[in-house]
This record gives C-alpha cells, structure tokens and sequence, in this order.
C-alpha cells in the first residue's frame, strides 16, 4: 500500500537533520538580532528604523521561498504521488503565511516613518498581501475536505496554479515603478548594501531559513502520528465490527 | 420555546464552524473586494480617502449578499427545513434565530474587520467610529432584509442573482446612510441622526422581516 | 377510495381532502382515519399523490379542499401542539452531512425539547451504533436513511409520517424498521407509511390513492 | 466473494479489486465476469460498497489496487471507448429539472452521438409517454426514476449498470423494468445492478461484496 | 467529438435560458453593482471619470465571480456531472465546452453592457474601444480561471465564499491590464501592449484550465 509511503525514511532523516536545524536557527537567529539590533550602524538616511530590515528581508524571503516550496512539493506529490511530499506542502502553509503576515506587519511599521503611511497600493505590497490570499485559500481547501486524499490533490493543483503570482511579486518593482525599493541584495552586479548591514542580514536570513526546516519538521511529523492515530483507529473500529458480527 | 431559540442559534452557530469556518471566509471576502478598488482604481491616498467610505460599505454589503445564498437553500436541499418548518414553534422565530446566526457569522465580524481596512483605505482617524457604529446597526438589517430574499428565492431557479436582484434595491438606503454618517464624521459633524434613523429602521425590520421571510418559506414548502 | 372505518375512536381524521398541483387536480374526496395504535399504509401507482398526501397530513401542503384533524378539532388552529406530537420521515433524509449520525439526533431531540432516548440506543435500534460518530457525509445511502429513520426514537410523537421508509434499506434494516414500528404501535402510537414494498410486521390499514375522474363534474378544480 | 465464472467468454472482467473510501478499505480482493447476456446483482448490506463498485466499474472511481478489463483490454486504456459503450444510472436521476422529460433524453442520446430509439418510445416502454412533455420538475419520485431508467433505451450499449433501478418505483414499473432488462439480454446487453429488492426477469449471477477480514495482515492500510 | 462539443456548448445554453434568463441577472448585476458607486462616492463627475474604468471593471470581475458557483455545483447535485464525465470524449473538452457556454452566458453580455456603463459614469469618449477590446479579451480569461476554482470546489463546504478567496487573487492581473488599458487609452496612449499581454494570457489558459479543471473535477466524482 504505497499510497501511505512508508514515513520511516522520512523520520529517520528528520531526526538526523533535526539537531542542526535547530541549532542553526538558535545561532543565527541570536546572532543576526544582537548584531543587527545593537551593534550594526544606523542608516544616515534612515536613522534606526533600518533595523525593521533585519526582519522585514528575510521574512519577505522566507514568504516566497516557503511557497516556491509548496510549489515545487505539490508538483511532486502529483506526478509521483509521494504521500510525504503532500504533507510537506500542507505543513508549509501555515509557515508561509506567518511570515507572509510579519513581512506585512514589519513592511508596513517602516512604511509610516518612511513614506508616512502604514499602507499604499503599490505592486509589490499589493501581490504581497495576494500571496497571504492564496496562502489562505490553500489552507482553506485543506480543510474544506474530509478526505485527505482528495484535499491533498485539490490543493497541490491550487499551488501550482498560484505559483503564478511569484514572478509577480518578485519582478512588481521592475515592471512598475513603485515604491517600494528594488532588489539590492540579489540583484546581476552582487550585493548593493554596506557590509555593515550586509552580515547580519544575512545570518538573518540563514537564521529564518533554519527556522524554517526546524518547525517544518515537527509539523510534518505531527501530521504523520496524526494519520497513524487514525489509521489505527478505524483498524481497531473494523474489528470490533467483525467480531460483533461475527457473534 | 426559548430553549427551542437559542438551539436553533446555536445549531446554525456550529454548521458554520463545522462547514468550515464561515466568518473567516466572509472575513477574507470583504478584504479582497475592497483591496480590489484600489488596484482599479490607482493608489493615490486622496482619492483613496474620498472613495473609502463607500468602498468599505459596498464591501460589507457584497459579503453580505454572497453570504445569504445558503441562508435557507441548503436546508431546503437535504430536506432539513421541512423538519425546521414542523418545529412546534412560529417558523417566524425559525428565521429570527437563522438570521441572527447569520449575523454573528457575517456582519458581526465584517464590523470588526472594518477599522484595519479604513487604514488600508486612508481613512480619515475621525471617522472610525462612525463607521463602526454604523456597521454595527447597518449589518443586522442587512441579514434581515437578506432573509426576506433568501427565502423568496429558496428552490428557486438561479435563485443566487435573483436574491441579488431583489435584496440589492432595498440595501441601498442603508449604504446611503452607513456612507454618510462617515463621511460626516470625517469631516467633523455629528452623526446622531444617522444613528438614529438606522435604529428605526433596525427596530422596524425586526419584527416585519421574520415574518414576512415565514411566508415566503411556506410556499418554497408548499 | 375510502379508508375503512375503524372501531376505534379516530385520533387522526382527513375529510373530504383534494389536492391541486400545478393547476392539476392530484386526487379529491379522499378520506380516512386513523385512531391510537394503527398503520395506515397508503398505496398507489407512481404519481398518484402519495408524497402530497404525506406533505399535507404533515401540514406542509395546504389543502386545496378539505379538512384535516387532530384528537377532534382542526390541525390548523393549533398547528404547533400538533406538530409537537408528529415526526414526518420524508423523501428527504433532513441530516446535516457535516455531523456525525449522533450529532444529527441530538440536535433533532434539543430542538423539538423533550428526548425519549438517547442517540446511541435509537442506532442502536437500526443496526448502525458503531457508526454514531461518523460524519453523515461519509454514509452510504441506506446508512443515511437508518440515521434518518433512527429519528424516530430519539424524540417521543404519537403520530409517524414515513414516506418511502424502505428506500435503500437492505434487509435486516427492513426487518429492524419492521419491529420499530410494531413497538411504537403496540405502546399507542399511529404510523402513516407510503410505500411500494412491504413493511414487516403485523398489517395495518390500506388507504388507495386513485386519481380523480377527470369526467365527474364537482372534482373540477375550476368548479 | 467470487462471481462463478460462466463458461461464455468473459466480455467485463474485474480482478482482485480493492476500494478505499476516506482512507479506509471498504472491500478487497474482489473479482468478477460478465459475458454477453448475462446479469449481475450485486447484493451486500448498506454500506458493503455496491454504489462503490458500481462507480468503480463506470471508471467514476478509481481502484485501490486492481483492474477492470472490457473485452480483453483494461478500461483504463481507452476509457472514452468504454463509455461510448456503457450507461450508468446512479443513485441520482442525472436529469435536468427545468427540462421536460423528452428534452432530458433527446440530450442525453444525442450527446452519445448515437440514437437507439425516439425518447417517445422510450418513455412509453416505462409506462410514462404522456409525461413526454411535462418538465421533470414537476414529477413525482417514481415518475423521475423512470424517466432516468428510459435512458437506457434512447442510446444504444452493451453494458447497463443500474444502482438500486427499483427505488421509488411501483410495481408496474418494476415489471415494465424487468423485461426491458431482458429484452437487453436477449440482444446480447450486459446488466449489473446494485438491488435489494429482486429484479423481475430471468434471473442472474450473483456478486456478494462483504467486507475484507479485518485480522488479515495485509489488509491493515497501516501496513 | 466536435458534434458532442458543439451539443455541450447547446446544451448548457438551453439550461441557462430555461432557468431563467442567465444572462439577464448576470447583467443587472454588474449594473447595480457599478450604479451603487455614485450613491457611494458622490456625484461629481471629474471623481466619477477617474474611477470609471476602475469600477466598471471590478464590477465585472465581481458579477462573474458571483455566477461562477454554478457552473459545476448544479450539475453534480443532481447527477449530471457523473454523465458528463461518462460521456466519451475527454472531460479537458468538456470543461472548455462548459466555460465557453458560461462566458457566452456572462462574459460576452457583461462587454456588450459595459459601454452603457461608461456613460453613467463619464467615461472619457477615447476610452470605449480600450474598454471593450480589454472586455473581450479579459472575460474569457475570468471564464477560464473561474473554471478551475469553480472545479476546485465543487461540492465542498461552503464551496461558492472558498471559490471567491481562491479566484480573486488569480484575476488581479487581468484587472490591472484592462484597467490601465483603458486609462491608457483616455490618455491617447496607444493600447496594442495590453491587448497583446492580454491574448497571451489568453491563450495560455485556454490550454491549462481546462485540464486542471478536469483534474479537480474527477477529484469531486471520486
Ligand atoms: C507592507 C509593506 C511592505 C511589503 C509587503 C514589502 C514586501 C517586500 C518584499 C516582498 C520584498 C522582497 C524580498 C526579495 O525580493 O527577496 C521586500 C524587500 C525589501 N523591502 Fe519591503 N515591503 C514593505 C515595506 C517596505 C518598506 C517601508 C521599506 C523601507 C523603505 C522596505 C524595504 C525593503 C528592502 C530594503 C528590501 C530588500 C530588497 C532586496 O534586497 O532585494 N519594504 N519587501
Ligand atoms: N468519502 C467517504 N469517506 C469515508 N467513508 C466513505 C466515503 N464514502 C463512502 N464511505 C463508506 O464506504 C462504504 C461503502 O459505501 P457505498 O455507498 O458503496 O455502500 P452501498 O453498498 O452502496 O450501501 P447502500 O446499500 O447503503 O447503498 C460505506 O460504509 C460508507 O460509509
Ligand atoms: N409543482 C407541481 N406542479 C405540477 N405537478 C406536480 C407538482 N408537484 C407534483 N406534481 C404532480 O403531482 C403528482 C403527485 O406527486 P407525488 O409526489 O405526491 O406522487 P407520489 O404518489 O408520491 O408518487 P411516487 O410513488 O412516484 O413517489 C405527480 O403526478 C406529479 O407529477
Ligand atoms: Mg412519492
Ligand atoms: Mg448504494
């Protein structure tokens, strides 16, 4: 019965990766804050609210990448059918939208000092609350049905189909002018900010990263104790039947 | 027949919770027909500010209607509202119940959920609450209009646009009111009268509505 | 046409009942009775008014002529006092896919405010309690209508309006509804089934629904 | 669990299927064979998997573990080919309420392509051609059924697969459905049918679905 | 396979017309919709100009979202949705048979009333051709992408509010082109790069929505 691929290679896995993961993310993520938030210099145009940055980035990041994740788990569990790889993409979600949501909050807390409103409706903010929609519908579908088989395909076609809005989202400062400022740290010529701010950020990002892999981890786990609980349960239902039957 | 009541509440209270959770979906709605304006329309906070009010309430108000849809169709469907209807008390507390479920499941949260898109929308910070307490008139007699067209339309062919049609005339006093009580408010003048006369006009509803939804039922039963 | 009349003083009396749908005459001058302890069984071919019938006694359908009463006086001057005392089982099974069988009676006992046993037993009655905490959604069809005939026992009524009870059921549910009936017969209580199969049990009253002479001049609707 | 094999060549042929519903296994380890003419009841208690199978067979659901061959090759192969050679009728009419019952199979035949019979004859051989022009909407539950079993005559199949054909009808009809149901074997036709009631005609082989043995290893989804 | 296709297309026509004038609520819809603004926002007609292609095309996005839950959800109520799929040609061409009906039922009417809509709400004289070319592009798009969400829930709770959250976001695009064409067009710009992002789209989910669509629908049948 492959449809329940035997988790034991997943759980092996995770319990080898676990211990890093978390140690990483521990590392980074104290590192990356004291550095940024006390020893990193304040911007000369931005005064400290540069330091929302440190939070911001990787969490803008993070929000794409986790669903690039879901994206890309999603399409394996369709074509192969990899019963993990739909837990995997089920237990992103919430994750993404999380840090959808503080990309939002932390974006729109620097916003009013630095163009004096919590929110305007330039294409990057706007495709970035979209993704926080689509990060909810998908999740919604998951529950929208019982069966968890037919929720996991539903839902694995919704993230492919909204996978569309990525390149929107990462390519909205460059098709309009917006805003919002363009890409300074991924961009074809390196990186385009001081190093000062340069190396926290980015054990901050590696730092989210971890943190990432680290819950990712217990929720895929707790998913799959979850299915064998009930597994077991219906199993244990059936013969209580059978042997009432059978009297 | 008070216990009878508060069952009834209570039932439609937990098929929204099990059916997947109802306020949250209305919730998103809202937020994403009003973010929709402002992508139509272009970002520029004063004209954003000008069109705020009206947005936010058109909003409510579109929730509101795609929400009332499955008021009374999908227990006509599997045959519940037969057994609603042959309850031993008037069908008329049958849809004051039904309709204040609606209520707590839509316009309830819909009022809360509108003070962060008045942010989202520029809202000027004076009209808070007028806005909020206008929606907290305004939404239940959005739900009890509603039930009126819900059960005229129930079982009925294309019954959804058709509902639309019918209750989207009689939403349109309360939209006038709602939006300018804001807009009063935003530019520094009392709102009291508005309250008011969405007071009456809650009070009058409440005691029509129920019963004129009670008839229409009968002959979606009949 | 006519129920005959029994000994017994009739709890239950329709007179002189016509139906119209759509503008068509279903059937008219139907009468029968029914007192404490019978099952009257109606009976008649696809279309001849049997669901409208059960509709009407339940008080869904007013009647187009005629008169239906309760213990001597008119169902339609204490509607709710009747209602409290009758469970109409119909085409429909009226369960709430989203909850489970158990949910569904509770729910169906709280709201009509007195509850004769609990849910688990009434399952129990129909051969399904170990299905009582799956979700409705999740029943094949003839466990549906043992949900929905489970009903039945969850809260007390004299009067039981069952249409079409057999659908779907397989045979020990046929049996278990069979001597459902018979207790809820043999404690007083009266039973109004539709229905093209037989129903197990001892044997109760025929009522033949015919379709109305479309010659005769007073059974013109336009009359 | 086994169908006995018939000694004609097997035209439909089911082996070792299994079904999972809500991650739970309904039956397994089920095989069956139909040749020309022949019949195939399905019985089993409410909830065995009889409208499982049967949508299974229609290729609505897709097998656990399994596989159902047509004339020698597997279904899933050319699944457009089977269909053009099959009609199910489900637990649900499938018939478009604001459309009378004549328009309802002249789309249904001319969305086949083929057409085997007017829809005014079919209806006749149901018992029903003076509701030819009356809208579904309108009809009584028996009237429904029989308008969805007239179906089976407007376009032409070898292969019938009937769930639970008799619900709501009256004897008349089950009659009438009866030798219909014949006179398709008689050509040759096909018949799977998911009834508790007994079907009229000569009779078939029989398929009893019970549910796997909880206790066998591998039949622990788990596993 | 092109006879079947051609009856699909008729068929789900008829149906819409004997369930009551499809097209007609659809329409009245998007009008009531777009005449709620001015009762909203104010009079004035410099503000209405500016909002006009905003509005009118929110509007449309909304009347399609709204006639979208039907598309699937009566069919497989009522058993037909299991003919359909059992017929034998692929379900991908009966999806597109469907979407191509559900657009000639709403997309194509909702076009041909929006330049009435312009009008009402002064919409500079240069801009009516952008806005119909957009119209006529855009709605078959809103066709195509509603089919897959339409399918994605079909028969799941509260279905019709979950479509809404999972269709809006994906229209965004289509709304922000044919909006800027239009207000491209009121400026003298020339709109040939709308209209092309605009047929690429096109064309491409006319090749993708039907299979996804198809996909989730056996999902439902399952
Ligand atoms: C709610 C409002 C905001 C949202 C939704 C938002 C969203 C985003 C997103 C999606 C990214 C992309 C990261 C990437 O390309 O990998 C990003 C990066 C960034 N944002 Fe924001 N942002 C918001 C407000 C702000 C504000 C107010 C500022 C400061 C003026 C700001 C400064 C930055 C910077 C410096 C980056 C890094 C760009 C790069 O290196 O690629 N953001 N933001
Ligand atoms: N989506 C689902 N999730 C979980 N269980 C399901 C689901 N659908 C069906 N079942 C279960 O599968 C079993 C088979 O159902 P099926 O409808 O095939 O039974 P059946 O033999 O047709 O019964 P009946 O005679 O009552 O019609 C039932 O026990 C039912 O509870
Ligand atoms: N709204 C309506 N308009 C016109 N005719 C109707 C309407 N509703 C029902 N009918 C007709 O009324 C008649 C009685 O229907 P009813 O459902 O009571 O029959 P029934 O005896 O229960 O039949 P069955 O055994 O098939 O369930 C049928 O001939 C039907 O066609
Ligand atoms: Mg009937
Ligand atoms: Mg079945």
């Amino acid at each position: 019965m492959h449809r329940f691929a035997n988790p034991t290679r997943f759980l092996r896995l995770a319990a080898a990766v676990l211990p890093f993961s978390a140690a990483v993310a521990a590392l980074c993520l104290g590192a990356g804050l004291v550095w940024g938030l006390f020893f990193a210099p304040p911007d000369y145009q931005q005064g400290d609210t540069v330091r929302i940055m440190f939070i911001h980035v990787p969490s803008a990041m993070m929000a794409m990448g986790v669903y690039a994740g879901m994206a890309i788990s999603s399409a394996i569990a369709l074509i192969w059918r990899h019963a993990i790889a739909d837990l995997i993409a089920k237990a992103s979600a919430p994750i993404g939208a999380t840090f959808t949501f503080i990309c939002l909050l932390t974006g729109s807390l620097w916003g009013k000092p630095m163009w004096g409103t919590w929110w305007v409706w330039d294409a990057r903010l706007t495709s970035m609350l979209i993704m926080l929609f689509i990060y909810l519908g998908y999740m919604a579908l998951w529950q929208a049905f019982d069966d968890q088989t037919k929720a996991a395909r539903a839902a694995a076609i919704l993230a492919l189909v909204g996978a569309i809005n990525l390149p929107v989202i990462k390519f909205s400062v460059e098709w309009w002018n917006t805003l919002h400022q363009p890409a300074s740290l991924i961009t074809m010529e390196g990186p385009k900010i001081h190093e000062s701010l340069l190396w926290p950020l980015l054990l901050m990002i590696v730092g989210f990263g971890a943190y990432y892999l680290t819950v990712l981890i217990f929720r895929v786990r707790a998913e799959i104790h979850q299915r064998r609980t009930r597994m077991l349960r219906m199993a244990q239902a059936d013969r209580h039947n059978a042997m009432q039957a059978a009297d | 027949m008070s216990r009878t009541f508060l069952m009834l509440i209570r039932r439609d209270l937990l098929l929204a919770h099990r059916q997947g959770g109802g306020s949250l979906l209305a919730i998103a709605f809202f937020v994403l027909v009003v973010s929709l304006f402002p992508l139509g329309v272009g970002p520029a906070p004063e004209m954003l500010e000008r069109i705020a009010a009206g947005t936010i309430w058109v909003a409510a108000l579109l929730s509101v209607l795609l929400s009332l849809d499955r008021m009374f169709q999908a227990d006509l469907e599997d045959g519940s509202l037969d057994q609603l209807a042959l309850l031993p008390i008037p069908l008329a507390l049958v849809v004051l119940a039904k309709t204040i479920a609606h209520w707590l499941t839509t316009g309830l949260p819909l009022t809360l959920t509108a003070p962060l898109l008045g942010l989202l929308m520029q809202l000027s910070p004076d009209a808070y609450g007028a806005l909020v307490a206008g929606m907290l008139l305004g939404t239940p007699i959005l739900s009890l209009i509603g039930a009126i067209g819900a059960a005229l339309t129930v079982g009925v062919r294309r019954g959804g646009v058709l509902l639309t049609l019918i209750v989207t005339p009689l939403y349109i006093p309360i939209l006038i009111f709602g939006v300018s009580a804001v807009e009063a408010a935003a530019q520094g003048f009392a709102i009291s009268a508005h309250m008011l006369f969405l007071s009456a006009l809650l009070s009058g509803t409440i005691v029509i509505a129920p019963i004129a939804a009670a008839w229409s039922l009968k002959l979606a039963l009949d | 046409m006519q129920g005959q009349v029994s000994t017994a003083a009739a709890v239950l009396e329709g007179r002189d009942l016509a139906a119209l749908r759509g503008e068509r005459l279903i059937f008219a001058n139907l009468d029968f009775t029914v007192s404490a302890g019978e099952l009257l069984k109606l009976v008649g071919r696809n279309g001849a008014g049997k669901s409208t019938l059960m509709r009407m006694i339940a008080g869904l359908v007013t009647p187009f002529a005629g008169q239906i009463s309760w213990h001597g006086s008119p169902v339609r001057d204490d509607p709710d006092g009747f209602c409290a005392d009758m469970i109409y089982a119909g085409h429909q099974d009226g369960l709430k896919t989203a909850l489970s069988a158990a949910e569904n009676l509770d729910l169906f006992a709280r709201l009509r405010g007195i509850r004769s046993q609990p849910a688990d037993q009434a399952l129990a009655a129909f051969g399904i309690a170990d299905l009582a905490d799956l979700p409705v959604r999740y029943m094949s069809a003839g466990q549906r209508r043992r949900v929905s005939l489970a009903r039945l026992l969850v809260a007390p009524a004299s009067l039981w309006l069952l249409d079409e009870p057999l659908t779907a059921l397989d045979t020990s549910a046929i049996e278990q509804l069979g001597s459902v009936v018979d207790a809820h017969r043999d404690g007083g209580g009266m039973v109004i089934a539709a229905t093209h199969a037989d129903l197990p049990g001892s044997p109760g009253k025929v009522l033949e629904i015919v379709p109305p002479d479309p010659f005769e001049d007073d059974a013109e609707p336009s009359a």
